[in-house]
């Protein structure tokens, strides 16, 4: 909808007017994780720019829609189009899961258009498949596998077991893991891909004691209703008590919350934001709660930077052209609530920040609800992440 | 009539332990009007579905000509010249007689494969549709879907789609089964019409059908031959009367 | 009445094709390339579930095989994509001849089964197979060309893939007038005669499988070229599950039923993520079972009806209950309504 | 004109039936007294099953009045009229392909005051008790003849409808039928028969009516039918 | 080895209780249940908001669950399945399919689709000694609470009335209501049967797997192969099957586990090539 925007005659501004679109699954596997809340989180960027800029802001007049992918990629790609030719969008945001980001990265570099992804894993966005509008922000397969790999090996667990989800992600995330295990100086005895979906993970658990060497982590790269069923049957079959430590690849706050902290009491992995993880967090978390009436997750908060990181750059540019803004987003070095220490890196477009090694609290230490998390260390931006890859040429 | 144009040597078909048929040896002359008689489940049906195709034996073998039909399919068997009908009714519902009949004509040239081509093909056999479906008496209800016809017309719709294939032998199995009188008179002389030049071999119970038709009787029990002869000496037997026949014959 | 009947089958015809010229300008065209694909997807799937009585539930296989057999056609040759989309098709038709072999055995319900379950293991054959197929990330990055010129606007794509799916829609139209459609049908109500009338059954299920099984691949190959990329969601069941759902709310054995259905399927979907409704299942779902309960003729069979009546030609009832009079194979006529 | 002094156990008046938009019966009264054995004979399409059907509460759409043992049943479902005492032999057989011969048989309640036992089953049809245990469409065609009049013998339901019976059947089977039917009776049962055959009509029945596209044109004592076989015989087309 | 083939069994128990709810519907009624992934889903979340809201514990759940399913069945057949029952059966089956999408996502927006928490039943959380090796109690409780309820049912649908009652009921209601029985008073409740056998299934797995709306859906598919591969109307064949997948892919996963997602699809194929009824399957699925 373009038209003469009653507030911005502007021509720097397109139609008047900044459009932020946030393209997520709300209705399918990562719509409690993400979905329309980070729609929320992004309105409290806009907010907080308008109030921080006031007058003096570039973007005067600016807009936040929102729209379902249902977790398809082809949704996402329909979906991404009609953003930008249709609704003017001016950025697509968040777009979780790889197949939907990848599609949506397409779309993207086809409309000159920006694109900045939140909820996927896969690393294709920062290598071959990287592109100039697109940006990848939070998290990925290498920083996951890396900080949870290194530093569980690095604190004395050397022997590992590692079971994985027999499909790109898992796949992606046993390779780095195995790398991060062997460059910490540990050792992977076996690693055994699983079906996925999977409900019935007792094979690997019976076996896992009988190795030879015995390991002394189990690592899981399971994801979702997986994880929360092989960590069910992990504590079925006791094997903590026999020894074996899990450490997990991919964890979210919302997997913790469906197995009871118990289950996955000291369990290590890496977060890429915390709620509670500094004074910071909470305080942004608190204001999350109040609008949106629960604590935030990881990509909640991310959403919120990326849109404040946008509009930072469209007011550092004076315009929402696309290259001016990726020329002030490129190299840009920040932080906020999200990100710390943050750097966007100009050779791939990849966000890098301090993330954290998380434990899981044991019940009986949880204050409050959705306090699962004890960050045990941070891992620095410039070692959480992989360094450029050659193969992405923007 | 020459030699036996259908043979069967020693058939015999098992039902999980029980034998239906047991080692039926029957030749069928060619040119002739073969009829099967006996008593319920003494294996009529069973061996019209041997040597159809559609069940398969447990031993012995089937001839047609020099032939061995011994575990052809159905569809082979018809190809090959041997119609049948069935006992039990069994139509497109929702296809009119002259449809079925279209079908039934064009079953042998292969235009059936032809998915690019229009249904229209289907059209030449139209006249020779109709032309059957006036011998069996069906004309008037040519475009009637078959779901909706009485019984007896079924029958007689039954006795048209075998007669299409122009099979070198066909198969009744109770042709007359259901039939009003007037309408046997009618099946009676259709068959006696359509034999020639072919071989009928024909289940019936209705022995003054029997009588007027068939050139040969062979008797069924237990799955094994009784007797087998013309009707005017099997109709006499006294095994046959005791074990299918009956003294009073109700029939007639 | 013969001249009103011939006079409406061009008059319809002609409708149809203004409509399909016209529906890029009508709706987003995006959208308009998925309703033309999902509808030549949902007659060709009619073509076997109301003309041959046999409920495919795995089709998925041969959309979703299909897209990824043009994806990687036109990735790795360049080829002009008409090229990659035939590719496609005879992939997807060389991919039903095993699993048709297996499944035309069976009978109705069985079949729906099994062709389910095979579907879902083609799923995990493209998802584990990634080198090839990209895995859950999905084969990305696939060009539409033709000749040098760039089609990946999708207003253009569409004018470009058109004549290719009308064609795959004459082609449906074609197999179903034909006298092999006649043959399906009869082995759809009765294939026990069909057989003494000395058709070969299982093979004529088994090319009708594999003909419906290449127009669903054209239709998929033409999705993802489309879209630039094939996805693992082209190979998962609820595809195939909404394949069904398209055919049976437009109606089983109407053909362009079909074709209605995949424009309703697709609005309806493309309006409930735009306004953000995330129980789409509820929705269709219900749609779905009120049709099946109800109007059993989908839509356009019950238009079809209505109008039937208006004019005051009657099409003949389903003869029969519950109980059926053939004894040879108990139940199952076919879901088939009349044609 | 029932014959009998007991009075009508069945008495059906004016009832039409229709299939969509085509009439089938129109107008047909009968009787059918205690004890009687009475026929429906006509040509295929007459009407005849439409006829059982509608006493059976299985026709889709029908009118008129049908008085069992003097009470209306027009609006009992199908179980409810079993129960009474209806005990029907469809034309196409009725056996079930998923329950064995032996649960053919002892499926349907006992309906009546007197329901054969097993034993006796077994012993009037020998034929059966070999393949008890066989899947019911698995026996041949008379045999399935013999099992659908069997399990409403088993019954002991008071007013039979047999559609054809004796369709099918051996002359030999076709006799004992015959002599079923006569012993049922000397029992007190009723039988309604449709019958193709004339000539075994005959000799069970005590009357007849005839039916013709949907109506009763005539109804004869079994005497009068042999009288007058000849011109009915044409009049029938039979 | 032996402790592996055990596991198998354990996971052959939700199969062959999920088959054994199938295969009762399916041999009784002629329909495939599709929504019956779905009814499964609805047992183990029933127990979670049993649990959560009303602090129900477990084995409350585990009968009451199960009733309140098979109650809600029962409507669904008066409702629904009956109108459906004297057409084509893929129609119910198709009613089933429309009738899995809303059940899943009702609860999807209700309970979003993040996994729920449910602990394991405290009476349980221990270790049988087995003899050869110790095995977590509550898997040994699944595998028994399996083998007895499917043995029962087969009792009972084989032995007793009730079984060829509603047989003859499917096959041909109109004959079967003229023999005097009420069609309706017997179909109804073996329909909640069969989704009470679904919910039940559900409830067993609450404590041990993911809580979540989609639990059930690529679950089924998985079971109808189980079903196809037993013989579809066996219901002797669907338990035996049930239990002799799980055993199968328990060992695929230990030695060939590149083949593990795969395998029970090809052992279908396998066992259709050769037995195109399936293993223990009547001639009555082939055309
Ligand atoms: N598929 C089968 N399985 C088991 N038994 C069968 C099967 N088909 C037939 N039979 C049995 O084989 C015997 C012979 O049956 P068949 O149908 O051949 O008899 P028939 O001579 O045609 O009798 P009728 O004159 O009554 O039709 C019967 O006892 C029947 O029960
Ligand atoms: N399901 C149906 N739908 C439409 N018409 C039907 C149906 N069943 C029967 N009819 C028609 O109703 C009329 C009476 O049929 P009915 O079966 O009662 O005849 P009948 O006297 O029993 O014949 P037969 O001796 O052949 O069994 C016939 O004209 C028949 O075509
Ligand atoms: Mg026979
Ligand atoms: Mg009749």
């Amino acid at each position: 909808a373009g038209g003469p925007g009653a507030g911005g005659g502007d021509d720097k501004i397109s139609d008047g007017k900044v459009v932020l679109a946030v393209l997520n699954d709300q209705s399918a596997v990562y719509a409690d994780l993400s979905g329309k809340s980070s729609v929320e989180a992004v309105n409290m960027a806009v907010a907080d720019y308008k109030a921080k800029y006031g007058d003096k802001a570039v973007a005067k007049d600016v807009e936040v829609l929102s729209a379902d992918h249902q977790n398809k990629p082809e949704v996402a790609n329909s979906k991404a189009q009609e953003l930008y030719d249709r609704q003017h969008a001016d950025i697509v945001l968040d777009v979780p899961s790889s197949a939907a980001a990848l599609a949506v990265a397409g779309v993207a570099k086809a409309k000159k258009k920006l694109f900045m992804d939140i909820g996927a894993a896969t690393t294709e966005l920062e290598g071959a498949q990287c592109n100039k509008y697109t940006f990848h922000y939070g998290y990925n397969t290498y920083m996951l596998a890396h900080g949870t790999g290194d530093t569980v090996t690095k604190d004395g667990s050397k022997n590992w077991y590692i079971v994985y989800p027999d499909y790109a992600f898992g796949q992606d995330m046993q390779k780095n893991f195995t790398a991060a295990v062997q460059g910490a100086g540990g050792k992977v005895i076996q690693s055994d891909p699983a079906p996925f979906p999977n409900d019935n993970f007792s094979t690997f658990l019976l076996k896992a004691p009988g190795l030879d060497p015995k390991p002394q982590v189990l690592g899981t790269m399971q994801a979702g209703g997986d994880l929360v069923n092989l960590v069910k049957q992990y504590n079925e079959y006791k094997l903590r008590d026999k020894g074996i430590g899990l450490a997990v690849g991919l964890m979210f706050i919302t997997d913790i919350h469906s197995l009871g902290p118990d289950a996955l009491a000291g369990t290590k992995f890496t977060d890429a934001w915390y709620w509670n993880g500094s004074p910071g967090n909470r305080a942004w978390a608190d204001k999350f709660q109040a609008k949106a009436g629960k604590r935030p997750s990881f990509p909640n908060a991310a959403n919120y930077s990326a849109a404040t990181q946008y509009l930072e750059a469209v007011q550092r540019a004076g315009t929402d052209g696309a290259d001016a803004v990726i020329k002030q987003l490129e190299g840009h070095k920040f932080e906020d609530a999200f990100a710390q220490n943050a750097t966007i890196r100009a050779e791939d477009h990849l966000l890098l920040h301090d993330v954290s090694l998380a434990q899981v609290k044991p019940a009986s230490e949880v204050k409050e609800p959705w306090d699962y998390e004890k960050i045990l260390s941070t891992i620095p931006a410039d070692q959480a992440f992989q360094p450029a890859d050659p193969a992405c040429k923007l | 009539m020459d030699g036996p144009v259908l043979r069967a040597q020693g058939l015999a078909k098992e039902f999980r332990g029980f034998r239906a048929v047991d080692g039926v040896d029957l030749d069928v002359a060619d040119g002739s009007v073969h009829a099967l008689v006996g008593p319920n489940g003494a294996g009529k049906t069973t061996l019209f579905n041997l040597l159809t195709g559609f069940l398969k034996p447990s031993a012995g073998r089937i001839l047609l000509g020099g032939r061995d039909l011994t575990g052809s399919r159905p569809e082979q068997v018809a190809r090959l010249g041997v119609a049948r009908s069935f006992q039990i009714t069994s139509l497109f519902p929702q296809m009119t007689p002259r449809e079925h009949l279209e079908l039934a004509l064009a079953g042998g040239t292969g235009l059936t494969w032809r998915f690019w081509r229009s249904h229209r093909l289907l059209d030449r056999f139209g006249d020779r549709a109709m032309e059957l479906l006036d011998q069996v008496g069906l004309a008037g209800h040519a475009g009637t879907p078959a779901g909706t016809l009485a019984y007896g017309h079924k029958r007689a719709l039954e006795l048209a789609l075998a007669l299409a294939l122009d099979p070198r032998v066909l198969l009744l199995d109770e042709p007359t089964a259901g039939m009003g009188a007037e309408d046997v008179e009618r099946t009676v002389e259709l068959v006696r019409k359509v034999r020639a030049g072919r071989t009928v071999v024909m289940v019936e119970h209705n022995m003054s059908v029997v009588s007027s038709l068939a050139d040969r009787v062979t008797v069924l029990q237990s799955g094994r031959v009784l007797v087998e002869g013309p009707y005017a000496e099997i109709r006499h037997d006294p095994r046959v009367i005791s074990a299918y026949l009956g003294d009073a014959d109700a029939g007639h | 009445m013969i001249l009103s009947r011939l006079a409406r089958r061009p008059l319809l015809l002609a409708a149809g094709l203004v409509l399909a010229l016209a529906l890029p300008w009508m709706i987003y065209p995006p959208v308009a390339l998925d309703m033309a694909c999902w509808a030549l997807f949902a007659a060709a799937l009619d073509l076997l579930l109301g003309f041959t009585g046999l409920l495919s539930f795995g089709h998925a296989a041969f959309w979703g095989g299909s897209a990824y057999a043009a994806a990687l056609i036109a990735v790795h040759s360049g080829l002009p994509f008409p090229v990659a989309a035939l590719g496609g098709a005879v992939f997807a038709a060389v991919l039903a001849l095993p699993i048709g072999y297996l499944s035309v055995r069976l009978r109705g319900i069985y079949f729906a089964m099994v062709t389910l379950a095979f579907a879902q293991m083609v799923y995990f054959v493209v998802n584990q197979w990634r080198d090839l197929t990209g895995g859950e990330n999905g084969l990305q990055g696939v060009p539409r060309e033709l000749f040098g010129l760039d089609l990946s606007d999708s207003f253009v794509f569409y004018y470009a893939a058109l004549p290719l799916l009308l064609a795959g829609f004459v082609a449906v139209w074609r197999v179903v007038r034909s006298p092999f459609g006649r043959v399906l049908v009869s082995i759809r109500d009765n294939p026990a005669r069909a057989q003494a009338l000395g058709y070969p059954v299982e093979r004529y299920k088994l090319l009708a499988f594999v003909l419906s099984a290449a127009l669903s691949g054209l239709a998929g190959g033409l999705f993802a070229l489309g879209h630039g990329f094939a996805s693992l969601e082209s190979v998962y069941w609820t595809t195939s599950g909404q394949a069904v759902m398209m055919v049976v709310l437009g109606g089983i054995g109407t053909l362009w039923g079909g074709v209605i259905g995949a424009g309703l399927v697709v609005e309806l979907n493309d309006y409930l993520v735009t306004v953000g409704f995330d129980g789409i299942g509820i929705v269709t779902g219900t749609i779905f079972v009120i049709i099946v309960l109800v109007f059993r003729r989908g839509i356009w069979g019950t238009a079809r009806d209505l109008l039937a009546a208006r004019t005051g030609r009657r099409r003949p009832g389903e003869p029969g209950s519950g109980d059926t009079q053939d004894g040879a194979p108990a139940r199952t006529p076919g879901v088939g309504t009349p044609v | 004109m029932p014959a009998t002094d007991s009075g009508p156990i069945l008495s059906v008046t004016g009832l039409s039936a229709w299939y969509g938009e085509a009439q089938v019966l129109r107008e047909v009264s009968i009787e059918v007294g205690q004890g009687e054995i009475v026929t429906l004979v006509g040509r295929n399409g007459a009407g005849k099953t439409t006829l059982l059907r509608c006493l059976m509460g299985l026709q889709g759409r029908y009118s008129g009045g049908i008085a069992f043992l003097g009470s209306d049943i027009v609006r009992l479902p199908a179980h409810r009229r079993a129960r009474m005492g209806l005990g029907y032999v469809p034309d196409d057989r009725g056996v079930y392909s998923t329950l064995t011969v032996e649960e053919n048989l002892t499926l349907p309640p006992a309906a009546g005051p007197d329901p054969w036992p097993l034993a006796r089953v077994y012993e009037t049809f020998p034929r059966l008790k070999e393949r008890r245990s066989f899947p019911g469409t698995k026996l041949s065609g008379g045999e399935q003849q013999m099992l659908a009049l069997a399990r409403v013998l088993r019954m002991g339901a008071r007013l039979l409808l047999c559609d054809e019976p004796t369709e099918g059947l051996s002359p030999l089977i076709v006799g004992q039928i015959g002599d079923i039917l006569r012993e049922v009776k000397r029992q007190g049962t009723t039988v309604l028969l449709i019958e193709q055959n004339v000539h075994f009509a005959a000799t069970v029945a005590d009357r007849h009516y005839l039916l013709a596209e949907g109506r009763v044109v005539e109804s004869l004592r079994n005497d009068e039918m042999r009288e007058r076989e000849h011109e009915l015989l044409d009049y029938l087309g039979i | 080895m032996l402790q592996q083939a055990f596991n198998g069994l354990v996971g052959g128990a939700f199969y062959a209780l999920l088959a054994l709810g199938l295969a009762v519907i399916f041999g009784m009624l002629g329909v495939v249940n599709f929504a019956h992934g779905a009814f499964y889903m609805l047992g183990a979340f029933g127990s979670y908001v049993l649990l959560d809201s009303f602090g129900v514990n477990f084995w409350a759940a585990l009968v009451l669950v199960p009733l309140l399913l098979g109650l809600a069945g029962t409507v669904l057949e008066r409702l629904f399945i009956r109108r459906l029952a004297p057409l084509d059966p893929l129609y119910n089956f198709l009613f089933t399919f429309g009738l899995a999408l809303i059940l899943q996502d009702l609860v999807k927006r209700e309970y979003g689709v993040q996994s729920q928490p449910y602990p394991r039943p405290g009476l349980l959380s221990g270790t049988v000694d087995l003899g050869l090796f110790g095995y977590p109690a509550y898997q040994v409780f699944v595998l028994a609470v399996s083998v007895v309820v499917c043995a029962a049912v087969w009792v009972v649908l084989t032995r007793t009335r009730v079984g060829m009652i509603v047989r003859a009921a499917t096959e041909r209601p109109d004959l079967t209501r003229a023999l005097g029985i009420d069609v309706g008073r017997w179909v109804t409740p073996v329909f909640g049967f069969g989704i009470a056998l679904a919910g039940l299934a559900g409830v067993l797995a609450a404590p041990m797997r993911a809580v979540n709306p989609l639990m059930g859906a690529d679950l089924i598919i998985t079971v109808f192969a189980v079903v196809v591969i037993g013989g579809l109307g066996s219901i002797f064949g669907s338990v035996a099957a049930g239990f002799a997948i799980g055993l199968v892919s328990a060992l695929g996963n230990l030695y060939v586990p590149a083949l593990s997602q795969t395998l029970v699809f090809i052992l279908m194929a396998a066992v259709l090539l050769w037995r195109p009824a399936g293993l223990f399957g009547r001639e009555e699925a082939l055309s």
